[in-house]
Formats: C-alpha cells, sequence, structure tokens
C-alpha cells in the first residue's frame, strides 16, 4: 500500500472510530459530529467529481445540497401533514422512507445539474464559476421567496426519517448508514477515476483539444460528471436535512458552495478521500478554534488562505507527497 | 401619473446600474488586466463605507468621508495585492477563488471585530437630502440624482482614462499581451497594484455613496458582489463598455421587474398570489436575463471568443 | 489516377480584412505524403483547423472519400478518420504515456460513457495503444508521465496516439519542429512507413525533411496556392523560387 | 461553531464546596455575523438577571448559532445529549426556533422563547412545555393596526420581506387595520435599495406607510424614504426602531411611531432599576431585546423558586403561573402559554445626542394572539 493509501485507510478509521468510542463514553454528541463530517464528506466528494477530476470550478454546488434537502423535507413533510403532493393525474404521497426520498434527491439534483450544467458548460474558466454562483443565488432566492415550502423559515420534520431495519433517530444507527451510504460511493468514485469515462474526462481538464482531436466531446464528458456530481452532492443534502431534521435555504446560500470547495482543498485538490479528510478537519477546526473565539472565522481565512498559497496538496498531499500530479 | 412613475422608476434603475457599474468596472479590470477572479472585491465595498461612517462620524464632512472611503479601498486594495493577490495571477482560478474567499472569512470578521455587530451610522450630506422637482413635475432625491451624474462621470473618466493615457494604453496592452508589455519596459508589477488599487478605490467609492442610503454593516459587500458578476458575466468579461451596458441592463432590469411584475400577475391571479409570485420571479429576474445573453452570446455581450 | 482521401474545394476563411485562406483546392490521395509549405502567416495553421473543424470555413467544402464534412465538429470529424498532430503538442501531460494512446483507442471505439470498468485492464484498448507506442517506438516508456517525456519523444507520442485512431488521413502540423538532426531523421523513417497505413496531408518547415518525404508539396502564399506538383516540379518552378523559396532549395 | 463555550457558573465563590447545580439552561443564540446584535442583547439581559438573582443552583451554557438553522440543530442536540440541560433559550429567528422547539420540547425539555414567536408554536403546534416570553409575531403589527385606526388613518401602503415572518407581519397589520390599502408589496429578503418601492408609494395614494423591514433593510429603508420627499406618515414594528440601531438611521427615524411591549420609560421599579443596571454593566441603553432577555431569566427564577424541575408538571405551572416582576409591568401567560400583555406605541425621539423612544399611547391593552384558539393542549 502507498502512503496515500495508508493516509486514506487511517481518515475511515478515524472517522468511524471516534463515534465509536462516542457510543461507549455516551457522548451522542460526538457521534451527531462525525454524523456530519461523514455528510459534509460526501457532498465534497460530489463537488470533486467536477471539480478535481474534471476541472470544473463550481461555485453553486450548494443548490444541489440544498435541492437534496428540500427532496427530504418537500416528501416528509407531505407524509407528516398526510396530505398528498398531487392528486391529479395521478395520486403522489409523500414519503417518510429513506430509499425513496433519496432516489428523489437523487434523481431532482441531478435533472436541475443537467439545467444548470447544459447552461454554464457552454462556457469556461471564470465564466464557469461566476455562472455557478448566480444560479446557485437564483434557486436561493426562489426558495426564500416561494412560499409553499416555507420560504426563509425552511420545514421542520419532527421525527427522523425511516430505514427498513433501523432505528434512524438512534444517533449510531444514524451514523452507520450514512458512513456506509459514504464509503459505498468512495468505492464508487474509485471505479469511475479509473474507468473510460474517468480517463477521458481527466484529459479534458488536461487538453480539450487533445480529446476533440480522438473524436470525444468534452462538453459531453463535463456535462456527465456535473449531472453525477450533482446527484452525489443532492444525496448529501437529504442526508443532511435528515441529520438536522430540518431543512431551510441556508443550504442554498453560496456561502454553503464555498464550504463545499473548503473541504475539499484542506484535503487535497482531486484526491478521492481529499473531501473526507477536509471535511474531518473542518468539523474538529471549528470545534476548537470556534471555541475559542467570537471571530474564529478570522483564524479559518488565515489557514485556508495558508493551504492555497503555500500547501497546495493539503492535508494528504504533505503527508503522501506528490504521488498523483495535479497542476 | 403611470407615465411619470415608469419615468421615475426608469431614473432608480439607472441608479441601481450605475452602482453596480462601479462595482464591475474593477473586477472586469482586474480580471481582464490580470486574469484574477476576485470574490474580495464585495469587501473593499465595505471597507469604503466604513471608513467614510468611521470619518463622517469623526469629522461631520460628507465629502471627507468620500475621500477617506477611496483613501481605505484603494490602500486595502494594494495591500493586499502586494502581500497575497500577486502570488495567484499565475495560480488557477480555483487558488484564486478559494484564496479570495478566505480573504472575505478575514475582512469580515475583522472588520466585526474592529467596529463591533451593529451597523454605522453615515449620512446624506444635508445640501444634498430631500427631492429636487425634475421637468415634468417629477419629484426625485437629490442624492440619488447626484449618484447617477456622479457614476456617469466616473464611466466617462475610465473609457478617457483607458483610451486615451498612457496607463490605459499600458492596460489594454496587458489585456492583450503580458510579455509583450514586460518587453515594452513597463514595471508590471507596479502596474498590477495600481490597476488593483484602482479597482479596489471604485468599489471603496461605490460602498461609501451607497452607504450613505442604506446601512453600512458588515457583508454588506457580498450580495453587491454576485450582482457585479451576472453584470459581468452578461457584459463580457474584461470589457469595460461591457461592464457599463451590463450594468444598466441589470439595473433597469431588477428594477422595472420589481415594480411591473407584480402588477402583470395581478391581471391574471388574485392581488396576494399575484405579489408573492411576482416578487418570486421578480428576484430571480436578472438571473433569468444573464441565462438568455449566455444561450445567444456564451462570452457577453462583448467579449472577446 | 489513385483514389482521392480528403479534398478541399475552394475553402474560404477571412479574420476581418485579413484572407487567411482564399480559394483553396487540394487533394490528398491514397498512399501518398502530401507536403503543403509556404511563409510564415501563410494560412497553413488555418487551413488545417478547417480541415479539421476547429474552425468554421467562410465558404467551400471539405470531403473525405466522398463525403462532405460540412457542418460536422472536430469530434466527429476525428471520428469519422481524421488524425491530426498538433504544432504544440496537445497530449494529457499528467497522463502517463500509455493513457494517452489508450485514450485514442477510446476515442477510436466510441464507447467512453463506461463509468465502471477499468480501462487500464482493457485488453483489446490495451493492444491498439500498445501497437501504436511499438509503432512509433515508445513501448519503454509506456508508464513514464507524459511531462516527463522529452520533446521529441511527445512528438511521438502524438503520431502514436493519432495512430490508434486507426485514421482514414492523418494531417501532421510541423511534427519536426524542435526536433534534433537524429529525433527529425527518426521522425523522417517513421512517416514513409506510415504512408501505407493513411496519406499524409504534412506541413513543414523544415525543408529537408519535405523533400526527403513529399511525394506532392502544394505551396501556400497569403491563403492561396500558388502552386502543386512534385518535389522536381517545385524545386524548378521559377515562381515559387522568386515568391518563397529563393536560395534555400536544396541543391 | 461552538463558540465561546462559556460555562458560567452564576453562583457566589461557594460555588466549589457546593453541589451539582440544579437547573442547568442551555442558551442557543446569535453571536457572530449578521444579526449578533440582537442575540448578544438577549444574552446580556439574561446574564444581567442571572448575575442579580446571584443563585447557586443554576449553570447556563452560551453557544452561538452564527444564525444558522443547520447549526442551531446541532446545537440542541449537543446541549440536550451531552450537556443534559433542563431548559433551552436564547434562539432570536423564527426559522431556527422552527428548525429547534419542537424536536427540543418533544424530547420533553423547556423551552422559554426570548424572542421569536412564529404562529405555528402558538396554535397547531403548540406544546406545553414552549413558554414565549417575548410575543407572538404579529402581535406588534396587530397593535400597529389597532394605532393605525385610532390614528384616523384610511389608507395605508404596506411592505415586507418577501419571507414568511413578512407575510405573518402584513397579515398581522391588515388583522386590525380597518381602513383600506392603497398597495401591498413583498421586497426581496436582504433587499438594500427601495427606490423602486417608494416610487410606488408615491404613486400610490396612500395616506401612511406601513412596514416591517428589520435589520439592515430596515436602515436603508428609512433613510431612503426620508430622502425622497415623501412625507406620508411611517409607522413600523419596534424592530426598525430598537435602541441598537436606531443611531444607524439617524434622524430618517425622528418621529416616527412604533409598536413595542416594552419601553425604558414604562414606569414600574423593575423596569427602572433595570434600565439604570443595564447601563451601569454594560454601558449602553438596554433594547427592546435586552429586556425580553432579562425578563426570561426572571421568569425561569420564579419557577424555580416554586418548583423542582425534575417535577416537569408542577415546573411547568410555576412557569405558567408567570409570578415575577416584569418589566413591562402586566404579564400574564394565555392558554397556549404565549404573553398577554399591554403593547405600546412609540415615538422616535432625540435625548442629547442618542435616539431613542418616548411611548405615546397604548395600542392594545391585555392583547393576546390570533392562534391561540387553534392551540389544544
Amino acid at each position: 500500500m502507498t502512503r496515500e493509501s495508508w493516509t486514506n485507510f487511517a481518515a475511515l478509521a478515524v472517522l468511524a472510530g471516534v463515534p465509536l468510542w462516542a457510543y461507549v463514553a455516551d457522548e451522542p454528541f460526538i457521534i451527531t459530529l462525525a454524523t456530519r463530517a461523514a455528510i459534509f464528506a460526501l457532498a465534497g466528494v460530489g463537488l470533486n467529481l467536477a471539480l478535481g477530476l474534471g476541472g470544473l470550478v463550481s461555485l453553486g454546488h450548494a443548490a444541489f445540497f440544498g435541492i437534496g434537502g428540500y427532496a427530504m423535507g418537500i416528501l416528509a413533510s407531505h407524509a407528516q401533514a398526510y396530505a398528498p403532493m398531487a392528486e391529479w393525474p395521478f395520486l403522489i404521497e409523500g414519503t417518510k422512507s429513506m430509499p425513496v426520498i433519496w432516489l428523489v434527491a437523487v434523481i431532482a439534483s441531478a435533472l436541475a445539474a443537467l439545467a444548470i450544467g447544459a447552461l454554464s458548460l457552454r462556457t469556461s474558466g471564470v465564466y464557469f464559476i461566476m455562472i455557478t454562483l448566480a444560479f446557485g443565488q437564483m434557486i436561493y432566492y426562489f426558495a426564500i421567496s416561494w412560499p409553499a415550502y416555507g420560504g426563509e423559515d425552511g420545514l421542520s420534520i419532527y421525527v427522523r426519517n425511516g430505514f427498513p431495519g433501523l432505528n434512524t433517530l438512534d444517533p449510531i444507527q444514524f451514523f452507520g448508514l450514512c458512513f456506509v451510504i459514504l464509503c459505498g460511493v468512495l468505492v464508487l468514485m474509485r471505479a469511475v477515476q479509473n474507468s473510460a469515462f474517468g480517463l477521458a474526462l481527466s484529459a479534458a481538464r488536461q487538453n480539450e483539444t487533445r480529446v476533440l482531436s480522438v473524436g470525444m466531446m468534452p462538453y459531453r464528458l463535463r456535462l456527465v460528471a456535473f449531472v453525477i456530481s450533482g446527484a452525489i452532492t443532492g444525496l448529501a443534502g437529504a442526508l443532511f436535512a435528515d441529520l438536522n431534521r430540518f431543512v431551510s435555504p441556508t443550504m442554498l446560500s453560496w456561502q454553503m458552495s464555498g464550504e463545499i470547495m473548503i473541504f475539499i482543498i484542506i484535503g487535497g485538490v482531486g484526491r478521492l478521500f481529499g473531501p473526507v479528510i477536509g471535511a474531518m478537519v473542518f468539523i474538529l477546526l471549528e470545534h476548537t478554534l470556534g471555541g475559542l473565539s467570537e471571530f474564529w472565522h478570522v483564524y479559518l481565512g488565515a489557514l485556508l488562505l495558508g493551504i492555497v498559497l503555500f500547501a497546495k496538496g493539503g492535508v494528504i498531499g504533505a503527508i503522501a507527497g506528490r504521488e498523483k500530479a495535479h497542476d | 401619473m403611470t407615465t411619470l412613475l415608469f419615468i421615475e422608476q426608469l431614473l432608480n434603475g439607472l441608479q441601481f446600474g450605475v452602482m453596480l457599474f462601479l462595482m464591475s468596472a474593477g473586477l472586469t479590470l482586474v480580471f481582464g488586466v490580470m486574469g484574477l477572479i476576485n470574490l474580495a472585491h464585495g469587501s473593499l465595498y465595505m471597507i469604503g463605507a466604513f471608513a467614510a461612517a468611521a470619518v463622517a462620524a469623526a469629522t461631520g464632512s460628507f465629502l471627507l468621508a468620500l475621500m477617506a472611503s477611496l483613501a481605505a479601498a484603494s490602500l486595502a486594495g494594494a495591500l493586499i495585492e502586494l502581500t497575497i493577490i500577486r502570488r495567484l495571477y499565475d495560480r488557477d482560478h480555483l487558488d484564486q477563488v478559494l484564496a479570495t474567499f478566505a480573504l472575505i472569512l478575514i475582512f469580515s470578521e475583522g472588520t466585526r471585530w474592529l467596529f463591533g455587530s451593529f451597523p454605522l451610522f453615515l449620512d446624506v450630506p444635508a445640501a444634498l437630502s430631500g427631492p429636487v422637482t425634475l421637468p415634468g413635475g417629477i419629484q426625485y432625491p437629490a442624492y440619488r440624482l447626484t449618484i447617477i451624474l456622479v457614476g456617469l462621470a466616473v464611466a466617462v473618466g475610465m473609457f478617457a482614462l483607458i483610451n486615451r493615457t498612457r496607463v490605459g494604453i499600458r492596460i489594454r496592452a496587458g489585456e492583450a499581451d503580458r510579455e509583450m508589455i514586460a518587453a515594452l519596459g513597463v514595471d508590471i508589477a507596479k502596474l498590477y497594484t495600481f490597476v488593483f488599487a484602482l479597482g479596489a478605490a471604485l468599489a471603496g467609492f461605490a460602498g461609501a455613496l451607497v452607504g450613505a442610503i442604506q446601512s453600512v454593516q458588515v457583508g454588506m459587500g457580498e450580495p453587491v458582489l454576485i450582482l457585479a458578476f451576472v453584470v459581468i458575466v452578461i457584459g463580457g468579461i474584461g470589457s469595460i463598455k461591457g461592464a457599463f451596458v451590463g450594468a444598466l441592463l441589470v439595473g433597469l432590469t431588477d428594477t422595472l421587474g420589481r415594480f411591473l411584475l407584480p402588477q402583470m400577475f395581478g391581471l391574471i391571479l388574485e392581488p396576494s398570489a399575484a405579489v408573492s409570485v411576482g416578487s418570486a420571479l421578480a428576484s430571480m429576474l436578472i438571473y433569468i436575463l444573464m441565462a438568455v445573453v449566455l444561450i445567444f452570446r456564451p462570452r457577453g455581450l462583448y467579449g472577446v471568443a | 489516377m489513385t483514389e482521392v482521401v480528403l479534398r478541399t474545394e475552394r475553402l474560404f476563411k477571412s479574420f476581418g480584412a485579413l484572407k487567411a485562406t482564399n480559394d483553396v483546392s487540394l487533394d490528398l490521395r491514397k498512399g501518398e505524403i502530401h507536403a503543403l509549405i509556404g511563409p510564415n502567416g501563410a494560412g497553413k495553421s488555418t487551413l488545417i483547423q478547417q480541415i479539421t473543424g476547429h474552425l468554421a470555413s467562410d465558404s467551400g467544402v471539405v470531403e473525405l472519400l466522398g463525403t462532405p464534412l460540412t457542418g460536422l465538429g472536430p469530434a466527429q470529424r476525428a471520428q469519422l478518420g481524421l488524425g491530426r498532430t498538433f504544432q504544440i503538442s496537445a497530449l494529457a501531460m499528467e497522463h502517463t504515456v500509455l493513457q494517452n494512446a489508450v485514450l485514442g483507442a477510446l476515442g477510436q471505439r466510441g464507447t467512453v460513457m463506461r463509468f465502471f470498468a477499468p480501462v487500464m485492464k482493457d485488453k483489446s484498448l490495451l493492444a491498439v495503444a500498445q501497437e501504436a507506442l511499438g509503432q512509433v517506438g515508445l513501448s519503454a516508456f509506456a508508464s513514464t508521465r507524459t511531462a516527463d517525456l522529452s520533446h521529441g519523444q511527445r512528438r511521438q507520442l502524438e503520431v502514436a496516439v493519432a495512430l490508434t485512431l486507426k485514421p482514414k488521413v492523418f494531417l501532421m502540423d510541423e511534427p519536426m519542429a524542435g526536433l534534433g538532426l537524429e529525433g527529425a531523421q527518426q521522425m523522417i523513417r517513421l512517416l514513409k512507413d506510415l504512408r501505407q497505413a493513411a496519406p499524409i496531408l504534412l506541413i513543414e518547415h523544415d525543408m529537408d525533411a519535405v523533400f526527403a518525404l513529399a511525394d506532392r508539396i502544394s505551396v501556400l502564399v497569403y491563403g492561396e496556392i500558388i502552386a502543386t506538383g512534385t518535389p522536381e516540379e517545385i524545386k524548378v518552378n521559377p515562381e515559387i523560387r522568386r515568391a518563397y523559396l529563393g536560395d534555400e532549395v536544396p541543391a | 461553531m461552538f463558540l465561546r463555550t462559556a460555562v458560567l457558573a452564576a453562583s457566589t465563590a461557594l460555588l466549589g464546596a457546593m453541589a451539582q447545580a440544579d437547573v442547568k439552561v442551555g442558551m442557543i443564540t446569535t453571536l457572530s455575523g449578521g444579526g449578533a446584535g440582537l442575540g448578544i442583547d438577549v444574552r446580556d439581559g439574561f446574564m444581567l438577571a442571572v448575575k442579580q438573582a446571584g443563585r447557586d443552583d443554576l449553570e447556563v451554557v452560551i453557544e452561538d448559532d452564527q444564525r444558522k438553522p443547520d447549526v442551531a440543530v446541532q446545537l440542541a442536540d449537543k446541549m440536550i445529549q451531552s450537556e443534559k440541560v433542563d431548559v433551552l433559550t436564547g434562539i432570536i429567528w423564527s426559522n431556527l426556533a422552527m428548525a429547534v422547539v419542537p424536536a427540543a420540547t418533544a424530547q420533553g425539555k423547556f423551552y422559554l422563547s426570548p424572542n421569536a414567536g412564529p404562529s405555528p408554536l402558538a396554535g397547531k403546534g403548540c406544546h406545553p412545555n414552549y413558554f414565549n416570553v417575548a410575543w407572538q409575531n404579529d402581535n406588534l403589527h396587530e397593535a400597529a393596526g389597532a394605532y393605525a385606526n385610532d390614528a384616523g388613518l384610511k389608507n395605508s401602503f404596506i411592505l415586507a420581506p418577501n419571507y414568511p415572518a413578512g407575510k405573518d407581519a402584513l397579515t398581522g397589520y391588515k388583522r386590525l387595520f380597518g381602513g383600506e390599502l392603497a398597495g401591498e408589496l413583498y421586497t426581496k429578503l436582504g433587499q438594500t435599495d427601495y427606490a423602486a418601492e417608494i416610487a410606488q408609494i408615491r404613486a400610490s395614494g396612500a395616506d401612511s406607510v406601513y412596514f416591517f423591514l428589520p435589520g439592515g433593510m430596515g436602515i436603508s429603508f428609512l433613510k431612503q424614504y426620508a430622502a425622497s420627499g415623501v412625507d406620508l406618515p411611517l409607522v413600523g414594528p419596534a424592530f426598525s426602531f430598537d435602541q441598537g440601531i436606531l443611531q444607524a438611521v439617524g434622524d430618517a427615524a425622528m418621529g416616527v411611531k412604533n409598536t413595542s411591549q416594552w419601553n425604558k420609560d414604562i414606569d414600574n421599579a423593575a423596569n427602572a432599576a433595570f434600565v439604570e443596571t443595564f447601563q451601569a454593566e454594560y454601558g449602553r441603553l438596554p433594547s427592546l431585546y435586552a429586556s425580553q432577555g432579562f425578563d426570561t431569566a426572571n421568569l425561569l427564577f420564579s419557577a424555580m423558586d416554586k418548583a423542582d424541575v425534575a417535577d416537569a408538571d408542577a415546573f411547568r405551572a410555576a412557569l405558567k403561573a408567570a409570578e415575577f416582576d416584569s418589566v413591562r409591568g402586566d404579564f400574564a401567560f394565555g392558554d397556549n402559554h404565549h404573553p398577554i400583555q399591554d403593547i405600546y406605541v412609540r415615538e422616535v425621539i432625540k435625548e442629547g445626542d442618542l435616539f431613542t423612544n418616548k411611548i405615546i399611547a397604548t395600542g392594545l391593552s391585555d392583547h393576546a394572539d390570533a392562534y391561540a384558539a387553534e392551540c389544544k393542549m
């Protein structure tokens, strides 16, 4: 095993071990924190496909995170109120079943990513950054001003949604669920990285002309990557909403997009496990720096600046060195 | 009556557009010349407003406050350019986004540290408070009219600077070819610092002008920043002319949309539904405008392919 | 007359007042190397880009084996059989040499939307890629990172990737540029072999190479073809000697 | 996030020797980012009461929610699961309250709201363990509507941001206002330029303007309104005229009528002492929010004096009785555990260099909220 694999393995072990310890020590809040880290990691893994592999600097991924969250909120609130979502042309009922919610979250955020991506990917570079940001804002303002699902107040779900065979209200069981999903998606992403699609997408990032001249359409590759990326981030959004039993437009705000990106940069851009380590470090920082000063964002900013300017590889880069080349 | 209201709204749209131009000009210039995307531009806007409010409170002079905003924002701009930004020119956009995002965190919380959490006070100078009557009997706030005129003057000044002066020639050369301009013997590092500080000064100036009729508070810059992004995407990144046209387009679209959409929906829906649908749509209107422009011109109205 | 593989008919392209290509008609026949020469700025690169679809022509037609390519983008033209190498290497620098070659094989097979099977374990793709690397003499460098290759090796890799596409024609933009004497000799040998697989439209400044390789030569000046002929014909054409070649013509 | 995990043992020097505190209070409020001023006021008001009470059976844990609902939910989980608090309080914003309160009360914790009073929690979603010490969201707006009637206003132009609290505000105003509406507008949340709206007001032929624009939005609106030359009388709820932001509005706010359940000139001993000690402690005038924080703490102490928090039924009854000296004067809880109280009309004045408010009338007496009937408990 390489040093990077060891680092990855250690990260997963810590992420799984801490809540187990907390379970034994009866510190349920630590489990909640670990769950939060796992979900943020998942959102980051989603973005990382577009950002790390595809080179698409999307500053609008909160849109998909939030859409996933709202998929959960809307379905569960209808189920909670026993009010069907639509009676015509056919009856659509709400649901409190996680698998169904996840499916809807993935489909909804994938469709949104398809629409946003189809337009945004006509451009590139700095245009792409600004346009994804602007589309994110558009959805944010829509969510705030559309009254049907709580607007700015958001939607509260009183009881966490259910998963067959599990008691999701038990923090450790819900953590387990999120952790398994994270691992599953990581396995999937590893496969995608090594697949024909991954090779071509990564080549399109490095040299668009090359990809064109071997008969592939970079636009199509990127759009597919953007859609998968949005769908994964959307799934994370649904889990995050279930963790909080609450969804609101804050999940759609552009600061959220920035934070998801921060997970990736802290961990290491383009590394499969970058967002996992990044999210863990971020949660840890929140916890410790937040305790030191009311103005901890200043320190977070300084740290981030330091990483960007002087330690480009992030945590994994520092530990494992330049095993995989990046520009 | 309706015509008068419409004209007044046009003026409002114009005023909003002119403010957006002050924000966008610096952003687009910095991108055009240095290839840098600067998320912290909104922080410079905030710095201008805070400096103006602090000086106005200390001296009571609005003119001094405006000068303070220019000085503080350009100084802050030059400072971050020298220490941080110039390390980012050769980096990819991702690094630029993250580093300037980090700067937002530092500036916002730092300002709160210095000035506290409550909004500061900055008032319109007495001479410009209250309305003036325009031909046709339109009552319009004197201060807003002044903003329009000042903004247009700055726009003319910017065009003159870019097209008529030696600095402008250098800036344009820098947009065309960085190596060439270095070969011409221009001190490129100084030029970059100058351009960045100029953009910062414009943003700070805008912050101070607007701060007098809005509230001076932490986080005031980011909403404007995002609008400025929309402006330069529409106008074409790097183009001052594009920024100007884009700013007016966004200003007018937003203002008239807020005004007209609820009324239009009022024709087909009952009043309260019309108001909420109309307002929801109005808040999305400029983004829809941006999408439409992009479909037809992916590089913006005046962008270079 | 041998079969015409690629043909351009009355191609025009202007940038503002500048006519980059002006009524260019030429053809490329089976088994030949057709060199395109001309001074800098004569429109050679514009012409290549019009053929590959990177630039839309103002008017005129490009035909591949009798089929007009009008309206098709570069990716589609590549799929139809236009294999291209670039003046400035266009390679995925972080990928290995083998990965770049596999990318070409993958493009040729047209099955890029496969998300789970590991592409570097696909035997048929690897076979195509390795064969192409073998042909250009890069087999030993298969697992080298492309960014670590020498300039000449990158040129060879460009050719190898074009080979994996099993193209109907090769369009080569200055493949000798920047190569040393030995590298150039190697490239000349390689191209001589390649023309049997598919004819080559060659843009080249290295006149020794051109006269050593080309079956026919066209001369492009100010966007217009002023002459086409065998190397011998071109050498003795007084107009060309005046207009372009001057005294540089090898005796 | 876990900003300032300040575990403040509000006790005398004897604390070290004492057994574990009897009541543990978790305060989740906004101390950083936009809107931090309100949370700081609530905290300072609350902690002033804690300090004055000098109790040794109380422990307060304070955390910053950054005005983010998800953070607030995390903190509530932490306080309930790890800190094992008995009582939660502190939330400023309705959307955060909606995210936290139902889950907390469902887990058997008491929640005392020092500021937010969203309508679902007063009506169908009311809960025996939820007590609102401030107001139901509609209250101040209703009082404004009633005041408009009293003042003989017949044709109002009303506007609020396009979000639930904004809609509640306009609904509240319309509930008691008897006149016509010259126009009704919803603006974008966080909007800072109101030129277009003011132009519509000018053209509408209204005789008065009612607006609910909290925080920076209100500051912007007031300044621009003053400069526009439209001189229709303005009415608003206290939120835009609070001590914290009034100085930032400046002259533009002078003379504006606003409605509030508290002001520093309410004439009772508790209030006089509160205003004086708050100023002495923190060097600024207390705000509406500080008064609510102060009352919340004193309500809690009154219940602690009468019942053990472990006996939930007794403690609940003690809270419901509300036997404490409110700085508002008379204070009682309705059946849905929301206040029944007087709501005053204030006018912005200048005292020396400082802008502040003075009560000019009582808008509504012993006013309860409109949702009480929907509450079944």
